[in-house]
């Protein structure tokens, strides 16, 4: 069995690289990609602590995770693309109209 | 596995009369896709979310006195779920009336934003009838995303889009928390059930495990970001100001309670073994949230922004009273700091439905009533809105006669009762600092000329009768408040 | 003792009666005639002053003249606030402080009212005025009967939201509304104590009603104790804050931008004495602080000095009235700090009759002067303005103390027990003294320079000169009258009086169950307090003189005589003599000092200075607390895991 | 034993993936690697006994997931969507340093726990499987599952309303 200690260094550090990613990239597709890695990264626990108390109540949460994920993709990318569709008329690079 | 189970569905009527609602909203939708535009299927779709809004309300008032769990425990309603499912539908029929104004602007998309206005107070009413940090989460996660839609429903305006993508982003970056921490807090107790939990954390030994104070630390970052407490406030501004106003106030209000109603919830009965820990938290960071929303509004030019960061500040006194909870009292009705949350979240409701709507009623079509010269010379040029306003303003500012007043005052002195003399003396320093601002606002609509005539406003019904209600709401509840403190009295006498 | 309470049912027509005028005027006002407006709103007051009386009469045939028991006039309307153990009722109640209060408020508003009928009659936002003033009423009545702290303290709010209304009523002119706002942070900045106070109060006693705490609070609070100290040093923030007092006073010389009859009614006579109210009110409080009580006093003493000090050399002549209100009522705060509670509440009825008519003679001349408020430019109206010189004068006599008029008796109470009480110190009457001489010098040189000598306006104003209409000089003749004789009822027993006034309030004011006089008086002499009444009384001739002496005798005589009589030149030549010394080493140090150091420096300078810089301290940190909000996702992100580091670092620490 | 050394080496993949994911510059390499980091993790959820949610990692995630991604940077030619021009080299590193800490805290805090759940006894027959969740789906989670459709149907009138075509 492996021991629980690994796996949750495990999905920490995944959850710690998709920190990084998200706080350091610029591309809105790469941050968005690190928040996916977070979720894994939480699944990752979940489906250890599952295999670890012998209950499956853990997996479940799992499952509904990666359903939430789905549609959480689905939002963000329809908001990435009416973001990039307004390219033409306004200059993205300075998606910075809001502030102060 | 056990199959011996039975659901009483009568529980979740209000939710499936949501729900029915959206799906007719949406049929409307595509009905009047295929038909010529116009304004007609903005009517419509308003009419129809009201008509369900105010069935569902029946029915959650129908369940006043019920107190009940069904779905293995993940459901429980109780005279608290009744209370807040209460406070979203009002706050969701003012985002409703709010939005009518506005309704030119939809697109073609009008069933579809009713429809997610309606699906965003379900999942708030699912989040708070919870018992179960899992039902929490999933509730939780469909209001934020039809919020996220909404705010960028105005998809031509480079603010909504801006806004949108921050708040999605922002907002699934702290979901990542949330159910990290709950897998930390299942890890830790081997349920996610708030009795259970409550139960495993108070039997362990020799103190909370790492494990248990990791995963309740990042179970409240997720929550604490949704509530927009510094420092996990940064999105607000600007999510609030790019977002169509109606929206504004719809999140302002209603969102931020559903966030303030499952933390009392998850505080008081999952976490409340762990209430040593938690109540420093809140102290410190109550201190922050009134200073840099109050600081913030100081300086802005606009009204929507101003607000914005006054809802910072307001989760601030908020978090005064949650730092307040006597985690010890027998009788979670005698706990004034429960009790002040309620009473204060219904206030900041309706204050802020009114203020939103005046804004909304005051701007025209081509020109959006938004900075604080805008409003020069309005209390001449409209006396009765800018009267409202002036009440508005006078109740954020804490002033009395109005129901701001006392919901500061007994967050304040629930804040003494526990002996937070420092907390409190910070409290009512803030709260003087923030007369100045909302004061400005009174001063240019009374004090000042405008340097071009005030455009003639058509009349909108709708948007008259969310300031209307809110006002007299306001007015009422600072005068004779004692309805509304005997329902908060009974809905926390539940909660524990 | 414990006081009996007696329903009285009429007691909340008192409060409500203007309520009720003001939400008729302001939603028909624009509709209704003038006349209507003025007289319904006039008549509101005048009919709460009515209920005010039948309770005051009420409360007399209670309890019989003298120094009988503690009855008190309740009535309750609903329970407004039940949280825990927190209740509050709105209910009010009628003492025999209150009663006094009631009379006086309810009294004086309903003299101004009608006054404002007249003064206001031009102007096109009639009702407005009316509809705000009767809306100060109601929440000066409500603070003045309140039963309970958060009841008084919604009233307290309320009159400086009206007070902040009114002075920014001519809103078109930028300084006005700038006035306004000033007025009310300022006030935020006392309330902000107020408030605290009052949390602190109910967090020890477990009860915010008057009736509790005074019951409670010899209980449950050590005399001299830091608690007790705390909570009365932050009640007299609030009313540093309301009453104008150091260094808090800044707003209200401001406040002089809203009209005449406002300042008149809020910024002299009912609103700005609330804070003396409130610690008369909470005297048991205060009683159990001594240190406290020498920091009022200390504040009082320096604040009425102070403020005289400046209105020598303001030539504005609300302005002048504005500080000399400051000064007075730091001698109502000497008062109640050196123990003499019923002497500043004597004080604060006196002072209401001469100010409220000093300020409506000085609205009858500026409303004569088409608008004019600079006495430099005034002078010679004596004739032209008979009705207004007269009772003008009248007022003056009192709040100089001259006897027999009313500010004689209370001023000369005052300073007697700053000189006697044991909570006194010779140094507090030395300083009133003082103040009193000056009060006489300025108010002299506001009289001499408005009515006396030559007109020094232009012609077109000069051909405008007229006399007010009936309208406004019958109140200022009332107000005479009462500015006259009000100060009998508190006549002192050296003088061969009853002092009946204080008798009356003895029963509520926890120090001077006869105690307090009976100690004094033993430990001085009668000759003392004849030659302390005497030395009040030249102070105040001497002041008089010296303003006769600078502003009538030297201007027109010298050079008269110098033309007409050159044998008397010599004689004359040793007056003027006489005069340069007096000139140059009294007056000029004086009026330098108040100039250069007191009103330049220390006034625009430092203290609004300070409220500038706090507030612009404040502004940037706002600024600086914007910034950080820089627009970047990843700034915010990086914000957030900031927070959550520290969060996860606290809880696992 | 074996466990171990299969659970080893997908580790190490799966953070060479993660750390490579959120290091390229070019969105469409980062997918793909982010796609090889699901896959390690869904052999490692089949180490754990989870099969049906490894095959459930497999499908929704680097199937439509990632595709899905794949998909939208294609269509937008989003080489480079930059939010904003946010180059404070100092704050980020500020951000990389918090990041480390917080790393530091996860460890500390699984360090002082004692990790030792329940399952002495070895899981029951059938742990994992796609009959074993899908009685639970439908029994005790069966509230949550109606939500989630709720949820899909959200996201679903979500992408309409901001990514639909233009209706006049």
């Amino acid at each position: 069995m492996i021991s629980l200690h690994q796996l949750l260094l495990l999905s920490a550090v995944l959850f710690v690289i998709g920190i990084a990613g998200f706080i350091t990239r610029r591309n809105i597709i790469i941050m968005f990609m690190s928040v996916e890695l977070m979720l894994n990264a939480a699944n990752l626990a979940l489906i250890s602590f599952a295999n670890h108390s012998g209950s499956m109540d853990a997996q479940l949460i799992a499952l509904f995770v990666m359903a939430l994920a789905a549609a959480e993709v689905a939002v963000g990318l329809a908001i990435i693309i009416t973001v990039f569709r307004n390219k033409q008329t306004v200059n993205v690079d300075e998606l910075n109209i809001l502030k102060w | 596995m056990s199959n011996s189970f039975e659901i009483n569905w009568n529980l979740l009527l209000p939710e499936i009369v949501l729900v029915t609602a959206a799906l007719f909203l949406l049929l409307l939708g595509v009905i009047y896709r295929v038909r010529a535009g116009g304004t007609g299927p903005a009517l419509a779709g308003a009419v129809l979310s009201l008509a369900g809004l105010v069935v569902c309300a029946f029915m959650t008032l129908a369940q006043w006195d019920t107190v009940s769990g069904t779905f293995h425990g993940m459901l429980r309603i109780d005279p608290f779920a009744t209370y807040f499912n209460l406070l979203f539908l009002a706050g969701a029929a003012a985002g409703v009336l709010l939005s009518v104004r506005e309704a030119g602007s939809l697109r073609g998309v009008a069933g579809e934003y009713y429809a997610l206005l309606v699906i965003a107070t379900f999942g708030m009413m699912v989040m708070v009838s919870a018992a179960d940090l899992l039902v929490v989460f999933i509730g939780l996660e469909t209001m934020s995303l039809a919020v996220y839609i909404l705010v960028g429903s105005r998809r031509e305006k480079a603010e909504s889009n801006e806004a949108a993508l921050k708040y999605f982003l922002i907002g699934a970056f702290a979901s990542g928390f949330l159910i990290y921490g709950i897998a930390f807090l299942f890890g830790a107790t081997g349920t996610t059930q708030f009795r259970g939990l409550a139960e495993r954390l108070a039997t362990t030994d020799g103190g909370p495990s790492g494990l248990q104070l990791l995963g309740l630390g990042l179970v409240l970052i997720g929550f604490l970001f949704k509530v927009a407490a510094v420092p996990f406030h940064m999105w607000v501004p600007d999510a609030y100001e790019g977002a169509p106003t109606p929206i504004t106030a719809y999140m302002a209000v209603a969102v931020k309670a559903a966030g303030f109603a499952v933390l009392l919830r998850l505080l008081n009965v999952g976490l409340l073994p762990l209430a040593s820990y938690w109540l420093p938290v809140m102290w410190t960071l109550a201190v922050a949230t009134m200073l840099v929303g109050n600081l913030g509004a100081i300086f802005q030019s606009s009204i929507k922004r101003m607000l914005a960061y006054s809802s910072i500040a307001h989760a601030g006194y908020l978090l005064v009273a949650l730092a307040s909870i006597n985690p010890l009292a027998a009788n979670p009705a005698d706990d004034r700091a429960l009790l002040a949350v309620l009473y204060y979240l219904a206030i900041y409701t309706l204050m802020n439905v009114g203020a939103f709507g005046v804004l909304i009623y005051m701007g025209t079509a081509g020109r959006p009533m938004d900075t604080l010269e805008q409003v020069r010379g309005a209390g001449f040029r409209y006396p009765l809105l800018a009267a409202a306003m002036a009440v508005f303003m006078f109740s954020l500012s804490g002033i009395p006669p109005t129901g701001g007043f006392l919901a500061k005052f007994y967050v304040f002195s629930a804040a003494i009762d526990r002996g937070l003399i420092s907390l409190a003396i910070i409290g009512v320093l803030n709260s003087a600092v923030s007369v100045y601002y909302y004061l400005r606002v009174v001063v240019q609509m009374y004090m000042r000329e405008s340097e071009e005539p005030l455009p003639a406003l058509s009349f909108s019904l709708p948007v008259a009768l969310a300031i209307l209600l809110s006002a007299w709401g306001v007015l009422q509840l600072g005068i004779l408040p004692s309805c509304l403190l005997d329902a908060a009295g009974r809905a926390v006498q539940f909660l524990r | 003792m414990e006081p009996a309470a007696v329903q009285y049912d009429f007691l909340r027509w008192i409060v409500l009666s203007p309520l009720i005028s003001c939400c008729v005027i302001a939603l028909l006002g624009r509709k209704l005639p003038r006349v209507v407006t003025g007289t319904l709103a006039s008549a509101s007051v005048g009919l709460s002053f009515v209920f005010g009386l039948l309770g005051f009469l009420q409360l007399k045939s209670l309890s019989g003249h003298g120094e009988g028991e503690a009855v008190f006039l309740a009535d309750s309307l609903y329970r407004w606030i039940s949280v825990g153990g927190l209740t509050a009722d709105v209910a009010f109640m009628l003492d025999r402080l209150s009663a006094v209060m009631v009379l006086v408020v309810a009294g004086v508003s309903c003299i101004i009212h009608v006054y404002s009928m007249g003064y206001m009659a031009h102007d096109k936002s009639y009702w407005r005025y009316f509809s705000y003033l009767n809306l100060f009423v109601f929440f000066m009545l409500l603070l003045v009967s309140a039963d309970n702290l958060v009841l008084m303290f919604v009233g307290w709010e309320g009159v400086g939201l009206c007070s902040y209304l009114l002075i920014g009523f001519w809103f078109e002119d930028m300084e006005k509304a700038y006035a306004g706002k000033k007025a009310f942070v300022v006030n935020r900045i006392g309330d902000f104590g107020f408030l605290l106070a009052i949390l602190l109060i109910f967090w020890n006693l477990g009860t915010v009603s008057f009736g509790g705490i005074f019951a409670q609070a010899p209980r449950v609070l050590t005399a001299g104790s830091g608690l007790a100290t705390a909570i009365a040093l932050l009640l007299f923030l609030g009313a540093t804050g309301k009453s104008a007092q150091l260094p808090l006073y800044v707003w209200l010389p401001d406040a002089m931008a809203g009209p005449t009859p406002v300042s008149a009614l809020i910024h002299a006579a009912t609103m700005v004495t609330a804070g003396v109210y409130m610690i008369v009110r909470l005297n048991v409080l205060y009683l159990l602080s001594p240190q406290a009580m020498a920091v009022v006093a200390a504040v009082g003493a320096l604040t009425a000095i102070y403020a005289a000090t400046i209105g020598l050399v303001q030539d504005d002549i609300k302005k002048v009235l504005a500080y000399s209100t400051i000064s007075q009522l730091g001698y109502m705060f000497l008062a109640v700090g050196v123990g003499a509670f019923s002497a500043g509440i004597f004080h604060l009825m006196t002072h209401a009759f001469f100010k409220a008519l000093l300020f409506l003679g000085a609205g009858s001349v500026i409303h004569a002067m088409s608008g004019k408020q600079d006495i430099q430019e005034m002078g010679g109206l004596k004739g032209k303005l008979p009705a207004t010189y007269w009772t003008f004068l009248a007022a003056t006599l009192a709040i100089s103390g001259i006897p027999p008029l009313s500010g004689f008796f209370s001023k000369d109470e005052i300073l007697w027990s700053a000189f006697s009480s044991p909570h006194g110190h010779w140094a507090f009457w030395l300083i009133g003294w003082l103040a009193a001489g000056l009060t006489a010098f300025y108010m002299f040189r506001l009289l001499f320079l408005t009515f006396f000598g030559t007109s020094r306006a232009d012609e077109h104003t000069r051909q405008h000169i007229h006399e007010s209409p009936s309208l406004m000089t019958v109140p200022l003749a009332i107000l005479a009258v009462l500015a006259v004789v009000g100060g009998f009822v508190g006549m002192p027993e050296a003088l061969g009086g009853a002092n009946s006034f204080h008798h009356w309030l003895a029963p509520v004011l926890a120090s001077e169950n006869g105690t307090l006089n009976a100690e004094a008086a033993g430990h001085f002499p009668e000759a003392v307090e004849y030659l302390m009444i005497a030395l009040s009384v030249v102070v105040g001739l001497c002041g008089i003189g010296a303003a006769w002496w600078v502003y009538i005798n030297r201007p027109g005589t010298a050079e008269k005589m110098a033309d007409s009589v050159p044998l008397g030149y010599g004689l004359l030549k040793n007056k003027y003599y006489v005069d340069e010394i007096y000139n140059i080493f009294i007056v000029q140090p004086v009026k330098l000092t108040s100039i250069y150091i007191l009103w330049k420096l220390f006034d625009a300078g430092i203290i609004d200075g300070l409220v500038n810089l706090s507030g612009r301290t404040v502004r940037g940190l706002g600024r600086v607390a914007a910034r950080l909000e820089n627009g970047y996702t990843q700034a915010y992100a990086i914000t957030f895991i900031l927070g959550v580091a520290l969060l996860l670092g606290a809880l696992l620490w | 034993m074996a466990e171990q050394i299969l659970f080893y080496l997908f580790a190490v993949i799966a953070i060479i993936s993660a750390l490579s994911a959120v290091t390229r510059k070019n969105p469409v390499v980062s997918a793909v690697w982010l796609v090889s980091c699901m896959c390690s993790l869904a052999v490692i959820y089949v180490l754990l006994e989870a099969y049906f949610l490894a095959a459930v990692q497999v499908i929704v995630y680097a199937g439509a997931v990632l595709m899905l991604f794949v998909f939208v940077i294609m269509l937008l030619n989003l080489r480079t969507g930059i939010i904003g021009q946010f180059r404070n080299l100092g704050l980020k590193f500020m951000g990389l340093v918090l990041t480390v800490i917080i790393l530091r805290q996860f460890y500390t805090a699984f360090k002082g726990t004692s990790l030792i759940l329940g399952n002495a006894g070895g899981l029951e027959p059938g742990f994992g499987e796609a009959r074993a969740v899908g009685e639970l789906l439908f029994t005790r989670y069966v509230y949550p599952l109606e939500l989630i459709s709720i949820l899909l149907l959200v996201a679903i009138v979500g992408a309409l309303v901001l990514a639909g075509k233009e209706s006049s």
